[in-house]
Parts: structure tokens; C-alpha cells; sequence
């Protein structure tokens, strides 16, 4: 039985409590992704602070328990942080996720989302666990131009 | 091959004929196989019949006089043969392809490229003003073709809608196909809720309004007795991988009259008549549609199905099929919270079902299912709108074949129900 | 697999690796098999994997969450990157399909479809006072499909002359090829000269009118080192069944800046980002030239093959033949009567060689030579333009692999002696 | 050795010593046939007699010894007949030659034409053998056709 691997209990919690769930304002960017495999939907915002933080990532969507909770634990990862940092660590959850299993995650810097590791070696259930980190990572870029020429 | 036993599949004959079922997936578990409407698998028959051709036949057909590339023809042409009768066509009227994808796209394209052809092909241009019409229940396969003929001709895409029961909306006919229409497709079976659509009183209506009939028959030549003359619609799209042929190789029935006006799609060698650098005259149907070196260990290969099928008789692989998909129902009308997309009843409908779990997305079924050796399709089934008519992303399919039993539709019930203790939604 | 010998193919067991070469034609006789030039046979490695693919790992690609489907997905993708690896590319810029005319005309077609697609495609898009230029030796492959776009967008359609040595005319390169062209597609090798065409000055004067380049490589990947990034073209059209790979399946390069704006061509399932009946939206490249099903089995086969032909060495693929071309016209200019069609000489040529018999009609000499156990092709070998360059209706062709001896070229020349006092010419 | 049951010497000497060759007036209707695998060409005219009889049909073109040869012994067969009775031969022939060696010819009906049994055996040499018969039938339909309607 290899679902308890999968589906560790942090993932279970995140996908049943959300973390910085719903759609606020103010904003800089918003943007709406979608895993054209399974018709998954995710609407997300990102507010940057003025010295180039992540002040605030917001978002509303459907989707799996996978890519649910993996957007709750993107956000406790990355609000409150220096954008290039925020943008590091989505890297790192990548390569993990890309990893087949094999990787060694740094819980140091990937915090809760090391419990994805096991989920890397579905290749099916990769997407769903990028669809929110994808999301920021292009709202992230967006909202950078949107202040430089602002 | 497996002998019959009056009115039924002898399944566990059919099963030892598939190599793939005796495997084992995820740590030692039977391989539940329930996605036979994305691809079924294949019957050691239709193998051997591929490899064979490629040990004692392989050559480029159509392309030599040489032995070796009469023999190539000669199978490739018989192979033809037999993929045409086994829907009760002339092999004349039966263009191979890669896929059902290209058949389709081949008549949208012939449509397209008819506004700068000859005289004779002006018959299947289109224009703003025109409308094609296709369903909401069709496959991408079925619906982006037309979108893109629309969008290069100009035309305008209408669609017929779906009941909540999962049904054709047949009051929509008189005016969704009007005169403007010039074209009408539709899938005869539902890939997502296995609802078989009449197909007569589209084409009555078709014919008052002058319009041409497409069906995608992807999901019902492998499942039912077709008789391409019997329907008398104008083109028939299906493909060979999920009829137990080989992947790479599908078709095209078209009307004569048709394909003898449409100008050609994919152009290359063996579809010409004369070539000059200064212009190109085309070849009679099917080979105008036909360029390059075919795929002929795959029509050998399709043809090995559809001897297969026939030996067990499509009658019999309908009503196996029927009374799975009877039994499924009733068990999954057992389990609280299982909600089926579709049909409820067995009325004119084939062996799928899909459904949705109350307070669990269909991913999560699916790898509960996948973690007990159960392989069904979750997602949207490339039927997008459908879905979204229902008000879902996406639902768990299984669909039935030849060589599914009653266990593994109890595997499927047993599956869903462990997703419900799982997930704690029980 | 056969060990090698230092800078030599050990044919002898490459032979052993190929079961349709035990078999005999014509009552008996070695099969002597001059005809890969059309299609190449397979080895068992090749046959292997294709059928272990359907025995263990079949479902649909790229359509599922499940074991197999997961499997299958891999292995497709996997094979993806190892014929892109072959010739030397990325497997993001490359596209598989059922054959090279399917690749060169998934290229006219999207430069057709960029009328009516977003604005990042305009830069495809044709129209009167364009000029597309090909060349007189073209495969019909790599002709007509330009034909066809130039009728649907009101282009022009020019081309590069042939010498009399069967040499492409680059003197005609600053004048055909001027600020109007807007690509130039050609053959890396002349499917009936065996002459390898220069790319370096074609694609330099293409890029100085800002032209595309598509390069045919069906006769180059198969049988010499092709490295896409030294090209420095923008398309590469290639194959599967001419380089020991199944029938089926085919590639395209394309260079990714392009292959991002280029709008779809075959549309359907899995190729699509969003899909609603209002529209659609598509997938980035190579997924949105891939619709439907797709043909994983042969695409695993194909890879194998390429596993193959580089366990092999691809330079000693090439002086392999290029030895057995030597050797062939060497012999072929012993008999008074015969004149080869293209260079005579081995410089910048592959193991084709085309002649004509002074007497004979190529249909009797490849009658004669069939009945000997000898298979080569006759006709114009879907490049019938160049037959009229040459003044004749059709040639006599052989052409040579990684399993042809030189004993078989010896029985090709016995033959043409053959025919001759057959038909009393000599 | 099967060459000697192909090319029969009745087929060589046509070839060899073709008849009715040559493109003459006066004519009804002159047709081009081409073997789109090989590259043939035959042009052919025909002149139909005001019985409805066929009065000459001569041609020109490049061929193998087999079309070649079958376009002579198709203008014995053909030329001074009766046109339904020419057809019918025509229909003979075709049969003939779609029977994989298998048919045993009239030789009353089909004359020297009965050495092209053989060639039957060899489907990729069929066309050859049928070009000059069905540039004749094409011609002589257009024929009727102008005259019904001159
Ligand atoms: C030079 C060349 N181009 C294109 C083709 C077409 O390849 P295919 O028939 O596999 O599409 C061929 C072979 O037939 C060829 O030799
Ligand atoms: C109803 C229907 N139409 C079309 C298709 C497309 O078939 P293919 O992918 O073989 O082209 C499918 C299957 O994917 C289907 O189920």
C-alpha cells in the first residue's frame, strides 16, 4: 500500500484547512491557470510590497487534493518573502518535483512541501502539484513588470 | 481464439489471448484494465499478424514491382478489404489514416482547400454565413477540427445541446440545423457517458436542409454491430487502436460521390497522377488521400481485429458489453455519494460509465483506484464542455471490453468505496 | 548486434539481425533487397521493442494517471528524446508523426493556417507576390505540399535546376532564391541520385533575403551523421520506416522560436491547453502538433532503431555505403549500355544509383532482375520532374543499407547483363 | 525461371514489330493515359466508322515491352470490329488480367492477347498491360459522344 506515501497526513491537512485561501484585495496581479489534462482551475493573486517583497498571494480554484494543498503549502512558503527567495524555493520544489522519488529535499527551505517528494514519483500528479507554484511563479513575473513600469 | 458459448464472450479465453492482462501493476496487484475506451489492448492475434508482415512482407506498397512490394500491396489492400466489410463498406470508399484525429481533420481540410480547387469541389466550400453543427458531448477530436475549418472559412460553429440525462437534445435539430448548415457531426457513441445517439433522425434532418453527415464512430465500431450502409450518413471516422488493432492506424468512410469531389489533404508521393514542377493532377480516392510510404503492418495488424471481432461476433461483444455495463450501474447505485455522469439506464448505451464522488476529486479517485491495480481515466476525457455542462472539471471513467469481467467492475465498486474510507468522506 | 570490425561494418552479422533476409522470393532465390531506399527492413531489436511495448506497456499517452498509462507516457516521451538525440536536437523541438510527408505538410499547412491565427503567426503567413522554392530533384513529398500552399495563399512556387552531373544548380541560388522567397525546402539527398545537396550556401542566401529552410532528410538521416544544430536550417523532415524503424511514424524539427508561433494543424485531443464550444486554446510545442492517439509503439520502435543504427556509428554507416556505391558504379560502368542517372563519382553521394538501360524499359530490367531474387525499384520514384530533367520516363534504382554485401551488388550488375541478352541488346 | 511464361515470344515479337503504330488522321478523339507509378505515357487516337464500327485507332507513347506490346495486339483486336463487340473484348482482357494467373482465356475472343495470362501473375505489371485498352475505351466513349452530338 504505497497511497499513505503519497497522501502524507500533511497534504491531507492542507487540502482539508487551506492555508491564505480566497481571493483578496489589493492585488497587483491576478491570473488564471489550468491543467489541461484534468480541467483543473486556479485563479491566483500576488501583491508586492514596495522593497520587492511577496506581501500577499491569494487565490480560488478546483482541483485535487494534490494540487490544493500544494498551493496552501506554496503560499505559507513564500508570503512575507523577498521575491528572489520566494522564486528560489519554487526552483527547488521543481527540481524535487521532477525528481521520480529521488530526490533528498532541504526541509530547511522547502518546509512542508518536502512531503510532495512522495507525489514526484507520479508523473501524472506532477502537474497538479506545479499548477499553483506555476501560477505565482507567472503572476510573480507579471506584477515585477507591472511595478517597473508603474 | 476463443470458441463461444451461445449468447455470451467466453472471457476467460479472450483474456489468455492478451498478454498485457497476465502482468501485474503497482507491487503484485491484477491489472484491473478499465480504460479500454482511451486505447484497448491487443490480442497476441493482432501481434502476430504485425510482426509476420514485417518478417516476411515489409516493403513500401504501392511503390515496386519487385516481389516483396506486391506482397506488401497485396496485404495492405487486403487489409483495406477487410476494415471496409467489417462496417459493411466498399473498400473504395475506405481511406486508412494515422488516427480518427486525421480522418477528421482530412474531410475539414478537403473542405477548406475545396475554395481553391476545381469546379467540381465547389459543392464543399464554406463560408461566412454557413453554419456546421457538432454536439456538446463530442470529443475534441470531433469539435476542434470544426472550429478550425470555421475559423479559416469564415463559417459559423452551432452545437446541439445534452439533456441532464445525458442524452441528445433532439428538440434542438429543427433550428440549431437550418439551411445555413452544411454539415452536422456527431459522435454515434459518448466517449465520456457511453450514450449511443440516434443517428436517423439527424440525418432526416440533415438531408431537408441539405446539409452533409459526419460520424465519429471512434467508440462504437469497436463495440457494436455498424453497418456504415445502414446509417447513411455521408463520412465515418473510427480508429483501429481501440478495436484491438494497433496504434497508429484509423479511418475514414466516405461517400464515393464525395470523395471523388474532394480535393486532397496531405499531399506526397503515391497520390498523384502527373506531377510537373509547374502543378500536380491527384489520384482517384482512397489513394488521393493517401501520400507517403503506408503504415501497412497497422492495417494488417487492424484487420487481424476485425477478424478477431467478427470471430466473436460484435452481437455477442454488445451484449456482453451491455450487461457489464447493467451491473456496474447497479453497484454503483449501491454506494451513497457516487453520482454517474450520463445515462442511468442501459437503454442505448455501451459499456461506460462515468461518474463523480461526492467530496473527492476525480485525480484522487483515480490513484486510490490506480494504488489497487484499478486503471480507469480521470479528467475530462477530452471532452471538455461536456464537463462543464455537467458542472464538473473532470470524472472518474471505466469503460468495458471484450475481456472485462464482473470482478473487475467489483474491483471498481470495491476501489470507490476504499476512496470514500480514505478520504473520510463515507 | 553485431560487434564491429575497426572502421568497417560487419555485415554478416548486421544480416543476422534481419529475419525477412532468410527468406527466398521467385521460387527459391536469395532475396536480395536493393530497395531500402523506399523503406528499410527491421531488425528483431526493433520488432522487439514494439511488441513489448503492447505486451507490457500499452495505454494511451499523455491520457492518464494509471500505471500503465504512466508507463506508456514514459516510454513515448523517452523515445522522443532519443531520436531527437540521434540527429542531435532537443526533444522539446521535436515532433513525431506518421511519416515525413505528414512533417513537411504539418509545415505548409500551419504557414496557411497563420492567415487566420493570432498575431504572433503572421509572420508565416503568404500571400501573392511570395515566392516558396524548391528544386528540381524534390521527392514529391517536398513538392507538392508547396504547390498546395501556394495555390491556397497565391504564392509562387520557383526551384533550383539539376545539372547534367545530377548536381543541384547553385549558380541559380542568387537569382531564384530573392527578397520575394520566403522558404526554400530541398533534399539533403536525392532519393534517386544518391547526391547529397550542400545546405551551408543555400541557407546562407536564405538567410540573406530572410527565407526559412526546410531540409528533406529522409535519405540523410538514415545513412549519415546528421547533427540539426550544424544545419543551421529551420525544419528537418525525416522517416522512421527508412532507418530500421517501423512503419508509422515520422519526425519533424523544428527550430523552437518558430514551432512557438506556428498555429496548429492536425487538431483534436491533447493538443489543446483550454477548450470550450466558443474556442480553443493550444498547447506549446511539440504537444499541439500531436493530436489524438498517438502512435507510442512505433515511436518506441523507432528509438530502438536509433539505438541501433548508433551502436552501429553512423560514419561507418556512411563509408559503409559509401564503399559499396564506389563499387557499384565501378561495376555498373563495365557494361557497355548503361547509363547511371546523376554523379558518377562517390564524392558527396550516398548508396543510391539510378541508370537506365540502353534497349530496355526500366519496368523489363526490374522484371529480369526480380525474377533473380533481386528487388530494386523501377519507375520515377515519386520525383518524376527529375526523370523529365533527364529526358526519360522512368530509371532502374538500387539502393544500399547497413545490410547490403557487395556480393548483392554483384548480382544487381549480373542481372543488367542479364536482361540484356534476355532482351537482346547486348 | 518464370521470365520465359511472362514474356512470351508472341508478346516480344508485338514488342519487338508493334502494329498500327504511329498517329494518324483522320480521328474523333485523340486521349493521353499516363501510369502514374512508372511514368508511361500513351497518346491515343480513335476514329469510329459512321456504322459505329471502329475504323482506326493509332498511337504513340514510351512503355515497357508489355504495354507496348498489349497496345499493338489491342488494335488487331479492336480496330474494324463492331465498337461493343471491341469493348467486350476490352472487358475480356480486364478480366483476364485481374485473375492472378488464374483465368483460362477464350482464345477465340482474345487471339494473341491470351500470352498476357502470364503477365497477370504480376499485379504491379496488371497496369501495364491494361494502359492501351483503357486510353481505347476512354477514347472510344468520348467518340460516341461527339458523334451523338455532332
Ligand atoms: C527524399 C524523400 N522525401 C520524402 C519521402 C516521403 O517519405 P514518407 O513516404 O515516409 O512520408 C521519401 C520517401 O518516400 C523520400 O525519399
Ligand atoms: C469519440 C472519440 N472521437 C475521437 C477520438 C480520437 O481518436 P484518436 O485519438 O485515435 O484519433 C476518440 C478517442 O480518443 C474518441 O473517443
Amino acid at each position: 500500500m504505497q497511497l499513505e506515501q503519497m497522501y502524507q497526513e500533511v497534504i491531507l491537512d492542507h487540502y482539508r484547512h487551506p492555508h491564505h485561501r480566497g481571493l483578496r484585495e489589493p492585488f497587483d496581479v491576478q491570473v488564471h491557470h489550468v491543467n489541461p489534462t484534468c480541467g483543473d482551475e486556479l485563479t491566483l493573486r500576488v501583491l508586492l510590497g514596495p522593497g520587492g517583497d511577496v506581501q500577499d498571494v491569494s487565490y480560488e480554484g478546483v482541483g485535487c487534493s494534490i494540487s490544493q494543498a500544494s498551493t496552501s503549502v506554496m503560499t505559507d512558503l513564500v508570503i512575507g518573502r523577498p521575491l528572489p527567495e520566494a522564486l528560489a524555493t519554487g526552483q527547488r520544489f521543481l527540481e524535487m518535483m521532477q525528481s521520480r522519488g529521488e530526490a533528498e529535499p532541504d526541509e530547511e527551505i522547502l518546509e512542508d512541501a518536502v512531503a510532495f517528494v512522495g507525489v514526484s514519483k507520479y508523473p501524472a500528479r506532477v502537474k497538479c502539484a506545479l499548477l499553483g507554484w506555476m501560477a505565482f511563479k507567472d503572476a510573480a513575473a507579471q506584477a515585477v513588470t507591472v511595478k517597473e513600469q508603474g | 481464439m476463443s470458441v463461444q458459448t451461445a449468447g455470451s464472450l467466453d472471457v476467460a479465453r479472450i483474456r489468455a489471448d492478451f498478454p498485457i492482462l497476465r502482468r501485474t501493476v503497482r507491487g503484485g496487484r491484477r491489472l484491473v484494465y478499465l480504460d479500454s475506451g482511451a486505447t484497448s489492448q491487443k490480442p497476441v492475434q493482432v501481434l502476430d499478424a504485425e510482426r509476420r508482415f514485417y518478417e516476411l512482407h515489409n516493403a513500401a506498397v504501392h511503390r515496386g514491382a519487385h516481389q516483396l512490394s506486391e506482397e506488401a500491396t497485396d496485404a495492405y489492400e487486403a487489409a483495406r478489404a477487410t476494415v471496409a466489410a467489417f462496417v459493411g463498406a466498399a473498400p473504395s470508399e475506405l481511406v486508412l489514416t494515422k488516427n480518427a484525429t486525421e480522418a477528421i481533420n482530412l474531410v475539414a481540410y478537403a473542405m477548406s482547400n475545396a475554395a481553391t480547387a476545381g469546379a467540381e469541389a465547389q459543392q464543399l466550400v464554406l463560408g461566412p454565413g454557413d453554419t456546421v453543427v457538432v454536439t456538446e458531448m463530442e470529443h475534441h477530436a470531433n469539435l476542434v477540427p470544426w472550429q478550425e475549418l470555421c475559423r479559416r472559412t469564415g463559417a459559423t460553429l452551432r452545437w446541439l445541446s445534452v439533456t441532464d440525462g445525458g442524452r441528445l437534445d433532439l428538440d434542438g435539430l429543427a433550428t440549431v440545423v437550418d439551411c445555413s448548415t452544411r454539415l452536422v457531426a456527431f459522435a454515434h457513441q459518448s466517449n465520456v457517458m457511453g450514450t449511443v445517439n440516434p443517428v436517423a433522425p439527424v440525418v432526416r434532418r440533415a438531408r431537408e436542409v441539405g446539409a452533409l453527415v459526419l460520424l465519429d464512430a471512434c467508440q462504437s465500431v469497436p463495440h457494436l454491430p455498424v453497418s456504415v450502409p445502414d446509417l447513411d450518413v455521408d463520412f465515418v471516422a473510427f480508429s483501429g487502436h481501440k478495436m484491438l488493432g494497433p496504434l497508429g492506424v484509423g479511418a475514414l468512410w466516405g461517400r464515393r460521390s464525395l470523395l471523388e469531389v474532394m480535393p486532397p489533404f496531405l499531399t506526397g508521393g503515391s497520390m498523384i497522377e502527373t506531377v510537373r514542377m509547374e502543378g500536380s493532377t491527384y489520384a482517384a480516392p482512397p489513394q488521393r488521400f493517401e501520400p507517403g510510404v503506408p503504415a501497412a503492418a497497422q492495417a494488417v495488424g487492424l484487420a487481424a481485429a476485425c477478424d478477431y471481432l467478427s470471430a466473436l461476433g460484435m452481437e455477442r461483444v454488445a451484449a456482453h458489453e451491455h450487461a457489464l455495463v447493467g451491473y456496474a450501474l447497479d453497484r454503483l447505485a449501491e454506494v451513497p455519494g457516487v453520482r454517474v455522469i450520463g445515462p442511468t439506464d442501459t437503454e442505448a448505451r455501451g459499456g461506460t460509465v462515468s461518474f463523480v464522488v461526492d467530496g473527492i476529486h476525480p485525480h484522487d479517485v483515480g490513484q486510490v483506484l490506480d494504488d489497487l491495480g484499478v486503471e480507469v481515466r480521470v479528467g475530462h476525457h477530452c471532452a471538455w464542455p461536456l464537463a462543464r455542462r455537467f458542472g464538473v472539471s473532470a470524472t472518474t471513467r471505466a469503460s468495458f471490453y471484450v475481456y472485462t469481467d464482473q470482478t473487475e467492475v467489483d474491483a471498481l465498486v470495491d476501489g470507490v468505496r476504499r476512496a470514500q474510507d480514505f478520504f473520510g468522506v463515507s
